[in-house]
């Protein structure tokens, strides 16, 4: 059975829903102005009043989150194994409870997810212009959701902010996404439509069967409580099917491949912002459900489908490494790139071995600090030029040092160079996956040759050669908004990067305990 | 005082752009060659302390890397001989190169961030050679590689510079390829990526237990299953090393992306590739020692890869017209020979070489450099010629470079119980006779190794001589304003040379008993390994002189008498373990061969009349597009890989996953749609009929299943 | 064959067969009359199993209320009815499939019809057999009485609850008050006075009226 | 001797049932025989109700049947009503172009 | 059992007739201009009745008239709910009749009697009172239908949806009457008994297909859902917001008791034929309603698809599915009232606009209601963290509890084809380009109503769902 501490206080929820205060209050900000007859706030002064009163509510509710997270780090002991600050009380029922509690899975992500917010707010601060108001609150209804999905010890609660998440970024993508259309079907629809279409359809398609295996774990176990579906034992037929079911979930999640052409979309539709959480941490739900659900319930499927997993990591590292190769478009690139480092994620996660799954988690770290970085780089010049196509930059590197250094900076993390965080994951992942079959790190390693290319095309053709373009003549380099984020992000994937160890070492005791587990399980399972 | 050494060009590194900026780019100049001068001078003392004195090895921890499990990679700095030579080396050149660029960037501004790249690589290089574990080696391993891309694409205006920055990269990443499979197999099998554990346990021949596996045997006779088939252990970790190493040092098949990378500056090339990154697998090759020994088919391979580079390279080199790829090639060929040295087991003499190859290219390269500015940055040899009027201090410095280089020196004569002879000479002479040496041994590969070394040696003075004939000597070929106002360089470009000259000459003679002489075992004091047997069979001397009595234990080759039974790699076959004395004589005859041809060819008559090998024969094709080998990847590597990236986008990713997937289910449920609608067509009767036949199949279907049980 | 018998297959048949025309009929008030026809029909079936009453209701309600009912807005909607009966035969062999699909399965299931073992009635009568048998017995209409306005007495309350709904719905729908209507309105009348009518009025000679 | 049993009733109403659906089948254009068709069913079931009520000795079918014809009535009147207001704003009953409403 | 205390039992019944027969009267004396009198009186009478079924003399459980007729949990929870969404469904019509010219004291009268009608439904346990009770509903709804007698479509509404209904009621009869004479009872208990023992009577299993057609029309399941678009289109507005609440709910509740009931011993042979409806509908609801562009059909539509999530429930036909259902209804009747007073509120100056691309940029022109919308149609697709997820969670609970796998993927499936259909709802609301702005003043209750129904499913229900669960599983327990 695994250790729960309970708290007297209720930290996590005050961390789960303190965003939605700030929510609550732009709310009350616009209730409380003059609208004429239509709604619309007639007075522009006050329209402009009530935007900048957005974004700093915006902006002090998140950095507030942060520091509430960061007291609940402090709270968390991480050198325990089992989860801490739990707290629940009875909700559908006595067995479907209102659950929560972190553990040294799931506590970064936490983390991660309130330092990326403000760095959100801020990247939106003037890129966005219209509904200013709404985006802002639709950010922070995001960040409960996302939270919660980290914090829930309940499968239900955790699938109810798990698929929750899914609207305010349909909102996000479609409201605020990018110009032009798209054919489809027949007819002719906005491209950030479709893609928010794709987008909410397709993870929700995934993660309705998730639902399905989640109804038959508690008409079985009689409980949705994570804890204890983690000590359940499903009967080896019916894990097969549980996994598959949580998989096709997490793995839209992910994403892995083949169902990963939602994510393309997505990306090049987002506002900055939106790409920033979406590869930062809403990818990362996928992987983390892998290590919460699949591997320590369904030890006997994961371990017979681990081969699946591996084939299609392999497949997502070499086949979107060459997709991305051909990439015209700054943030399909960048995107395409997330799926195949991701597929070293759950390469990692499913060898199963300390190596691999802690090398999945701090890839998933840090591919939230690197790629969401990437994403804000791509957001600086569409703020500029308002086009994300590679061929219209070139030689920006003239105008721009100081981006063209950070963008460096996060191209190498992107590639995985050693001494950024992306190496640690990276390798850590692929040692995991040679201990399984050195097949699976031959061809993973594939991607680490891919990437640079792909990576460095990229840097080549934005970056350097001569600035031509007249319009690229009198671009600003970043303002303090711009590279603050920046900063800070690169700080945290260079410091890891050189010194993984508080991360790693708060992976490892829950680590440790999922693979003893796991290990156990799988020799009484005659694996 | 260690880390400083290695730290220093970090915080040179760190900090040139924000002095530059506050202070001005003249003081982050002064400040980064500053700290380099610091550095070098702090690692000639560890040199001294470790190698020569009576300093013990140490390792200096600094903080935990990565900790995942047995996974564990430290910072560290490991201190032996062979960091410390590597120390020596690294930042001896790099302060030169420092220096030399104070003057050689003046006129092309962005000093500041030169500098800091500069001293970034620096820093990334003194990691690799310190690293106490195959990860921290790794790190510096990228960490060169990064430099290397950033000083490559140092003019990002120019398109071909980008070109072959990203090309150095990527290339250098299909090396790490198969590095980083290496150090994870060295983990699955030894449970360490530590080199002391990794080390010990093989040279302990111990029990290793791959991950995952019940049983174990002991390391020296250890299959591993890689890839599908159950391989030697040692073999297949020591190859995936070397194909690290190929890559950065620019070895056949991998070595595309050296020539390429002239396109940066010419201090650039001096010191990254040249003395310093580009010799790093040689490093790893040495440090790796204890593996090869134990793993000879991968010994072997390295062998002979190293071989055909040093012949490939040279012949290439023949050619070429652009006077850095003259020496790139050079370069390219010079690492050949440290690895076929290497591959036969003389770490010691590649060590040598490493380090005399340092003075003599980075003297060549500066040099380079220094006609480049007063030729207006000219880089065709073809368009010089007289160079040595308008410039005769940098003249003379070349021609001792290519004396150093193309081993200029008095076989059988000692001096201070050193060969007689320039750097090159004693390095590389040494490395013929050990290949020699190693094909008596048994190693047939040795033969084939010695053949091709001297055909290289061969073709080494040739365009070594050609270089400095075409370009300082005879008539002038510049244009009408370049002879009249030639740029001179400044004296910052000359005085680095100075050292590097001496070195080049002397270095040779200087450190032969310490390197590969009789002070070796002393010297190195383990940091090379060499198997046990060694030190009972004191015929396996592969020092050619006789008054070297004492057996090294650093020694090339094992004895075998079965030797006799293989022949065919070397006519003649001298049967004893003495290098006979036509070998000793023949690098030098080799040399004298190239020289006189080129003299032969460039001296006499119009220079750039066609010679041997007339333009537009197949040969010259094939030498002058060197060997068609960034066309054959072109076309089966790179132009296909973009059209699969692009088809697996448009196809794959466009046509099938969404064609299928979401596309076409939406386009399949849109038309279940309109079908499904077509059926409320409005009329009562339609819905009426609806309801009927649903109940008669209701009522049917019921009667079945239902009706079936009575 | 006894006399039962013969009247049973004389009114079942006749009923079949007026059903048949019912449907196959060109024109709807044929129809309705055919629909009347199997109505009496089936009244008769009623006797012959002892359902005197129902027997009666129908005749009444349905041949006297419903079938007119149907007669008079067939009549009422002056529509082309030849027209609405092209294509008649288009969906005829559908039809006939589905129809002998459903009599033979409903055939089959009628069949294996047992008096169910374990029921308790709720209200026993006397079987049809039994009322042959014993004419001393209650009549049928005495048996449903009692229990009709006792027992069932809330269905008979709802049902008129439904024939409410149906006036209710019979009125909004179809009654309108017309304008333009000359209308008899007798409390007018009464409430006539004879000033509102009549004016007296004094003629002087040689003016007239003016 | 024939005797006729419950089953005879309940084929005689079966088939009633069966000629009301084809009826509605054939007569699509024109509601009132629609209507009518669904009185033949009815009357099917009132034979059904009435048949078994006999045989089985329990008057509760009788007063069920009687209920039908109550309500039959009643809904034929509604249902009649209904027409009535459809053919006065459309001045046909044909249900071929009643289709104002689709998919 | 006395006849008072029988009444006392069947007040709020009583309340409901004699109130409707004496507002009739009060209507006819007074004239249309009281239209509006009538209808709150008529709200009042409703109220008055919920305060009995809540408050009310006697037993929680008590059978009345000879078993015909019971009081319990499940019915009083179908009863509330039913009375308050015709409630509502009286005072959102009250603007739009009176802006048609509609305003008639019947209508309220007649809702008031199928009221009446859904009350003997959902407390039918009896063959004949569930006749009873369905033709009682059924006539008041096929009037209301044609309530707008000058209109084309109204009257064509009314009349598909009579033929159809009165097709239906007569295969519920012939289902009936084969149940009746295969077990010679008319009464759901007496029919359990019959059914307990004798063992696949195959009568009684043909009878019960009959049965189930006839409620699945009620309930509009496919296949004998055609009715519905048809009809929800053509109808006034406020009629279809009736519709689609308060009748599906007692329907459904009717079909709930009378499985369970009456059939629980021959659950295997009805259990398929629920289960092909209820994919069937499911399957109906998906599809057909993506191509829609009157959002009234598209409502009808989605309604089919909604009653077939709640029949697996029913199929499962255990106590945990029958309370599955009734989460499944309740929510799904607060989601559609609230959906349908978004829908009267939209009127422009021309009158009313049924046409989804009318929303186009509605969060743009009129915030609150494209929240309101946004939220309800999030909680029609299912989508947590609205309500409506809850009542999906608990269907595909019930299923998989008794094995049905199958079922609940297939539920899984259609609803994720659902989803785009609302999710086109709110991107036109989000992403579009706005459309003329609607009338603001839509009147106090629309709004009120539809706040109320969007605030329940999101946030209040989401929170307080546990007593809403505990009730229904009480309510379901007392059929069992």
């Amino acid at each position: 059975m695994i250790e729960q501490l309970h708290s007297d206080q209720p930290w996590l929820s005050l961390l789960t829903f303190a965003p939605l205060i700030g929510a609550l209050s732009i709310i009350l900000r616009r209730m409380m102005s003059r609208t004429d007859e239509n709604g619309a706030i007639a007075d522009p002064r006050e329209q402009a009043q009530i935007e900048n009163n957005a974004r700093w509510i915006a902006l002090g509710i998140t950095s507030l989150t942060f520091l509430v997270s960061l007291g609940v780090y402090a709270l968390y002991d991480p050198s325990r194994a089992g989860y801490q600050l739990v707290e629940e009380i009875p909700w559908l029922n006595d067995s479907i409870k209102y659950k929560m509690g972190v553990d040294g899975i799931s506590i970064l992500f936490v983390l991660l997810t309130t330092f990326i917010m403000p760095i959100c707010i801020l990247a939106s601060w003037n890129s966005i212009k219209s509904r200013v108001a709404d985006y802002m609150i639709a950010f922070l209804i995001l960040e409960t959701l996302m939270i919660g999905v980290f914090v829930s010890l309940d499968l239900f609660l955790f699938y109810f902010f798990f698929e929750g998440s899914l609207i305010p970024m349909f909102l996000i993508i479609g409201v605020w996404g990018s110009k032009g259309t798209k054919e489809f079907a027949g007819v002719s629809m906005p491209s950030r439509v479709y893609a928010a279409l794709k987008f909410f359809l397709f993870t929700l398609l995934g993660s309705l069967l998730l639902l399905v295996a989640m109804a038959w774990m508690y008409a079985q176990a009689g409980t949705t409580d994570i804890p204890a579906l983690q000590g359940y034992e499903f009967p080896a037929g019916a894990q097969k099917w549980l996994w598959l079911a949580f998989f096709a979930s997490f793995a839209v999640k992910m994403p892995m491949w083949p169902v990963h052409t939602w994510l393309p979309d997505a990306h090049v539709q987002a506002p900055t912002a939106g790409s920033v959480v979406l590869a930062a941490i809403l990818l990362k739900m996928g992987g983390y459900g892998f290590l919460r659900f699949s591997l320590p319930m369904f030890p006997l499927a994961s371990a017979d489908f681990a081969p699946l997993i591996y084939a299609l990591s392999i497949i997502a590292i070499i086949y979107t490494s060459l997709v991305a190769l051909a990439q015209e478009d700054m943030k399909k690139l960048i995107a395409y790139s997330s799926v195949a480092h991701m597929g070293f994620v759950t390469m990692g996660i499913f060898t199963g071995t300390q190596q691999g799954i802690e090398g999945g988690l701090f890839q998933m770290l840090s591919h939230g600090f690197i790629s969401g970085a990437l994403f804000l780089c791509v957001g600086v010049v569409y703020d500029r030029m308002h086009t994300r196509e590679i061929a219209a930059y070139g030689g920006l590197v003239h105008r721009m040092p100081l981006y063209a250094f950070l963008f460096l900076f996060f191209t190498l993390g992107n590639v995985g160079l050693p001494g950024t965080s992306g190496f640690v994951g990276e390798i850590l992942a692929m040692t995991g996956a040679f201990k399984v079959n050195s097949w699976i790190a031959f061809f993973a390693a594939f991607g680490v040759i891919l990437s640079a290319a792909y990576a460095l095309r990229l840097y080549r053709q934005v970056m350097y050669g001569e600035l031509t373009k007249e319009a690229l003549m009198a671009i600003p380099d970043l303002n303090w908004r711009e590279w603050l984020p920046l900063g800070l992000l690169m700080l945290f994937a260079l410091f890891l990067g050189f010194n993984p160890g508080p991360a790693l070492s708060v992976f490892t005791p829950a680590v440790e305990l999922l693979i003893s587990n796991y290990d156990a399980a799988l020799a009484a399972g005659g694996r | 005082m260690e880390p400083f050494v290695v730290l220093l060009p970090l915080f040179g590194a760190m900090f040139a752009l924000p002095v530059a900026r506050l202070v001005g780019s003249r003081a982050a100049e002064i400040l980064t060659t500053g700290f380099m001068l610091i550095a070098a001078i702090g690692s000639w003392i560890i040199l001294f302390d470790v190698g020569l004195g009576s300093g013990e090895d140490k390792t200096i921890r600094l903080f935990t890397w990565i900790a995942s499990g047995s996974f564990q990679a430290e910072w560290a700095m490991r201190i032996d001989t062979l960091s410390a030579v590597m120390l020596v080396v690294v930042n001896s050149v790099s302060f030169l190169v420092h220096w030399y660029s104070m003057g050689y960037m003046k006129d092309y501004g962005e000093q500041p961030r030169f500098f800091a790249y500069l001293s970034l690589f620096t820093f990334a290089m003194l990691t690799l050679v310190t690293a106490d574990n195959f990860l921290q080696l790794f790190f510096g391993w990228e960490g060169v590689g990064l430099a290397s891309y950033l000083l490559i694409g140092f003019w990002f205006k120019k398109k071909s510079a980008n070109d072959a920055a990203i090309k150095a990269f990527v290339v250098n990443r299909v090396g790490d390829f198969g590095f980083a499979l290496g150090i994870m197999c060295i983990f699955y099998v030894f449970g360490s990526i530590e080199f002391d554990t990794v080390f010990g346990a093989i040279a302990a021949n111990s029990e290793a237990i791959p991950y995952g596996r019940a049983t174990g045997a002991p390391i020296q006779d250890l299959t591993i299953t890689f890839l599908g088939n159950d391989w030697h252990a040692l073999t297949v970790i020591g190859v995936l090393l070397f194909i690290g190493a190929m890559g950065k040092s620019a070895q056949f098949l991998l070595h595309t992306w050296l020539p390429d990378a002239m396109e940066g500056p010419t201090p650039v090339s001096a010191l990254i590739h040249a003395a310093t990154m580009v010799t790093a697998g040689v490093f790893l090759v040495c440090r790796c020692s204890v593996i090869y020994e134990y793993a000879p088919n991968a010994a072997a391979m390295v062998t002979l890869v190293g071989a055909i580079t040093a012949f490939f390279a040279a012949t290439v080199g023949l050619l070429q017209d652009d006077i850095k790829k003259i020496v790139a090639y050079s370069t390219c060929s010079q690492l050949g020979y440290m690895f076929f040295a290497a591959g036969v087991g003389a770490y010691d003499a590649a060590m040598f070489h490493l380090f005399t190859h340092a003075f003599f290219k980075a003297l060549l390269f500066l040099g380079s450099g220094a006609v480049i500015i007063g030729m207006h940055h000219e880089q065709n040899i073809k368009k010089m010629g007289g160079v040595k009027e308008l410039m005769p201090l940098t003249h003379i410095l070349m021609v001792i470079g290519t004396i150093a280089i193309t081993g200029i020196g008095i076989p059988g004569v000692f001096l201070f119980g050193a060969p007689f002879g320039t750097a090159g000479f004693v390095s590389k002479d040494m490395i013929i006779e050990s290949a020699f040496l190693a094909g008596e041994a048994g190693k047939t590969f040795g033969y084939f190794a010695f053949t091709l070394g001297l055909l290289a040696a061969v073709m080494t003075a040739f365009y070594s001589w050609r270089l400095i004939f075409l370009t300082f000597w005879g008539a002038s070929r510049a244009p009408e304003a370049v002879r009249k106002h030639p740029h001179t360089p400044p004296d910052a470009m000359m005085w680095p040379l100075a050292p590097l000259a001496i070195g080049a000459l002397a270095a040779g003679i200087l450190f032969y008993g310490n390197f590969v002489g009789d002070k070796s075992e002393a010297f190195w004091n383990g940091a090379l390994y060499a198997k046990v047997e060694h030190h009972e069979t004191p015929a396996a001397d592969h020092a050619a002189v006789d008054d070297h009595g004492e057996p090294t234990p650093l020694g090339a080759s094992e004895t075998s008498h079965g030797a006799d039974a293989v022949e065919e790699a070397t006519e003649d076959h001298g049967g004893g373990h003495h290098v006979p004395n036509w070998v000793l004589w023949s690098p030098f005859f080799a040399m004298l061969f190239g020289t006189i041809a080129a003299a032969f060819h460039y001296l006499r008559g119009d220079p750039l009349r066609p010679g041997l090998l007339r333009s537009g024969g197949m040969i010259y094709g094939i030498l002058k597009n060197k060997w068609y080998f960034d066309e054959i990847y072109d076309f089966l590597l790179v132009k296909p890989a973009f059209a699969f990236g692009r088809f697996l986008w448009k196809e794959g990713d466009g046509k099938t996953i969404d064609g299928v997937g979401p596309d076409g289910i939406a386009a399949v449920v849109a038309a279940g749609a309109r079908r499904i609608v077509k059926m409320q067509s409005g009329y009562l009767y339609h819905y009426a009929f609806v309801m009927l036949i649903g109940i008669a199949i209701f009522v049917t279907f019921m009667l079945i299943t239902a009706g079936g049980g009575q | 064959m006894s006399l039962a018998a013969i009247a049973f297959f004389v009114f079942a048949s006749a009923a079949i067969a007026s059903a048949l025309m019912v449907v196959v009929s060109k024109n709807p008030v044929h129809s309705v009359l055919f629909l009347i026809t199997a109505f009496i029909s089936v009244a008769g079936l009623f006797v012959l199993m002892g359902a005197e009453y129902l027997a009666m209701l129908l005749v009444v309600v349905y041949v006297g209320a419903v079938a007119v009912l149907f007669l008079f807005v067939v009549m009422m909607l002056d529509v082309d009815f030849v027209e609405l009966k092209q294509g008649f035969l288009q969906y005829m062999p559908v039809a006939s499939v589905l129809a002998t699909i459903v009599v033979v399965e409903l055939i089959f299931v009628v069949a294996v019809w047992s008096l169910p073992s374990n029921v308790e009635l709720a209200h026993p009568s006397p079987t049809a057999a039994e009322t042959v048998t014993d004419p001393n017995g209650p009549t049928n209409i005495e048996a449903l009485g009692l229990i009709l306005y006792t027992d069932y007495i809330h269905y008979f309350q709802i049902a008129g609850i439904i024939l409410l709904i149906a006036m209710i719905g019979a009125i909004i729908l179809t009654f309108r008050t017309r304008d333009g209507v000359r209308k008899q309105d007798p409390a007018a009348q009464v409430a006539r006075k004879r000033e509102d009518g009549v004016e007296l009025v004094d003629i002087k000679s040689g003016q007239g009226l003016s | 001797m024939v005797e006729i049993g419950l089953g005879n009733y309940l084929i005689v109403a079966a088939i009633l049932f069966a000629i009301g659906m084809a009826g509605i089948f054939v007569n699509r254009k024109n509601v009132i025989v629609i209507l009518m068709s669904i009185e033949l069913m009815l009357l099917a079931v009132n034979i059904n109700l009435v048949a078994f009520s006999q045989f089985l000795g329990d008057l509760t079918g009788q007063v069920f049947a009687f209920m039908v014809l109550t309500v039959a009535a009643a809904e034929a009147a509604v249902g009649l009503a209904i027409l009535v207001a459809y053919f006065r704003n459309r001045g046909d009953i044909a249900v071929e172009d009643a289709n104002l409403m689709k998919n | 059992m006395g006849i008072f205390e029988t009444l006392s039992f069947a007040l709020p019944e009583l309340v409901l007739v004699i109130g409707a027969m004496g507002l009739l009267i009060a209507g006819v004396f007074l004239g249309d201009s009281a239209a509006k009198h009538i209808s709150l009186a008529s709200v009042g009478l409703l109220l008055i009745a919920i305060i009995l079924v809540i408050f009310g003399p006697g037993a929680p459980t008590a059978s009345l008239f000879d078993g015909a007729f019971r009081i319990d949990a499940f019915s009083d929870f179908a009863k509330v709910i039913v009375f308050a969404a015709a409630a509502v469904a009286i005072l959102m019509s009250d603007r739009f009749l009176g802006g048609e010219e509609l305003g008639r004291p019947e209508y309220p009268v007649l809702i008031v009697l199928a009221v009446f009608g859904m009350s003997l439904m959902v407390s039918a346990t009896d063959l004949i009172s569930l006749y009873m009770g369905v033709e009682t509903q059924s006539l008041a709804l096929y009037i209301l239908a044609a309530f707008n007698r000058d209109s084309r479509r109204s009257t064509e509404a009314g009349l598909k949806y009579f033929v159809l209904g009165a097709l239906s009621s007569c295969l519920l009869l012939y289902g009936a009457s084969l149940i009746y004479g295969f077990t010679g009872a008319t009464s759901f208990e007496a029919i359990a008994s019959v059914a307990k023992a004798s063992d696949a009577n195959i009568g009684l299993v043909i009878g019960l297909v009959f049965l189930i057609s006839g409620l699945a029309f009620k309930v509009s399941a496919a296949p004998f859902h055609m009715w519905t678009p048809d009809v929800y289109e053509g109808a006034p507005t406020p009629v279809t917001a009736f519709f689609a609440a308060a009748p599906k709910l007692a329907a459904m509740a009717l079909f709930v008791r009378t499985m369970v009931t009456s059939f629980p011993d021959v659950i295997d042979d009805w259990r398929p034929i629920i289960a092909l409806i209820a994919v069937a509908s499911m399957a109906v609801g998906a599809f057909s309603a993506i191509v829609q562009t009157n959002i009234k059909r598209l409502m009808a539509y989605s309604s089919i698809g909604h009653m077939g999530y709640a029949l697996i429930g029913l199929a499962a036909g255990t106590s945990s599915g029958a309370s599955a259902v009734l989460i499944y209804m309740s929510v799904y009747v607060l989601m559609t009232i609230g959906a349908f007073a978004c829908v009267l509120m939209m009127r422009r100056r021309g009158g009313m606009t049924e046409n989804i691309a009318d929303l186009s940029g509605l969060s743009r022109t009129n915030m609150p209601l494209a929240l309101i919308l946004t939220i309800l149609m999030f909680s029609l697709a299912g989508v947590p963290p609205t309500a409506g997820f809850f009542g999906k969670w608990y269907v595909f609970l019930a299923a998989v509890d008794t094995g049905m796998i199958w079922l609940a993927v297939a539920g899984v499936i259609a609803s994720a084809i659902s989803a785009y259909y609302y999710l086109r709802i709110i991107w036109f609301m989000w992403f579009d380009e706005p459309a003329p702005a609607f009338e603001r003043d839509t009147g106090p209750v629309l709004r009120f109503a539809a706040w109320a129904c969007a605030l329940l499913m999101f946030p209040i229900l989401t929170v307080f769902m546990g007593p809403l669960i505990k009730t229904a599983e009480w309510a379901a327990a007392s059929l069992f």
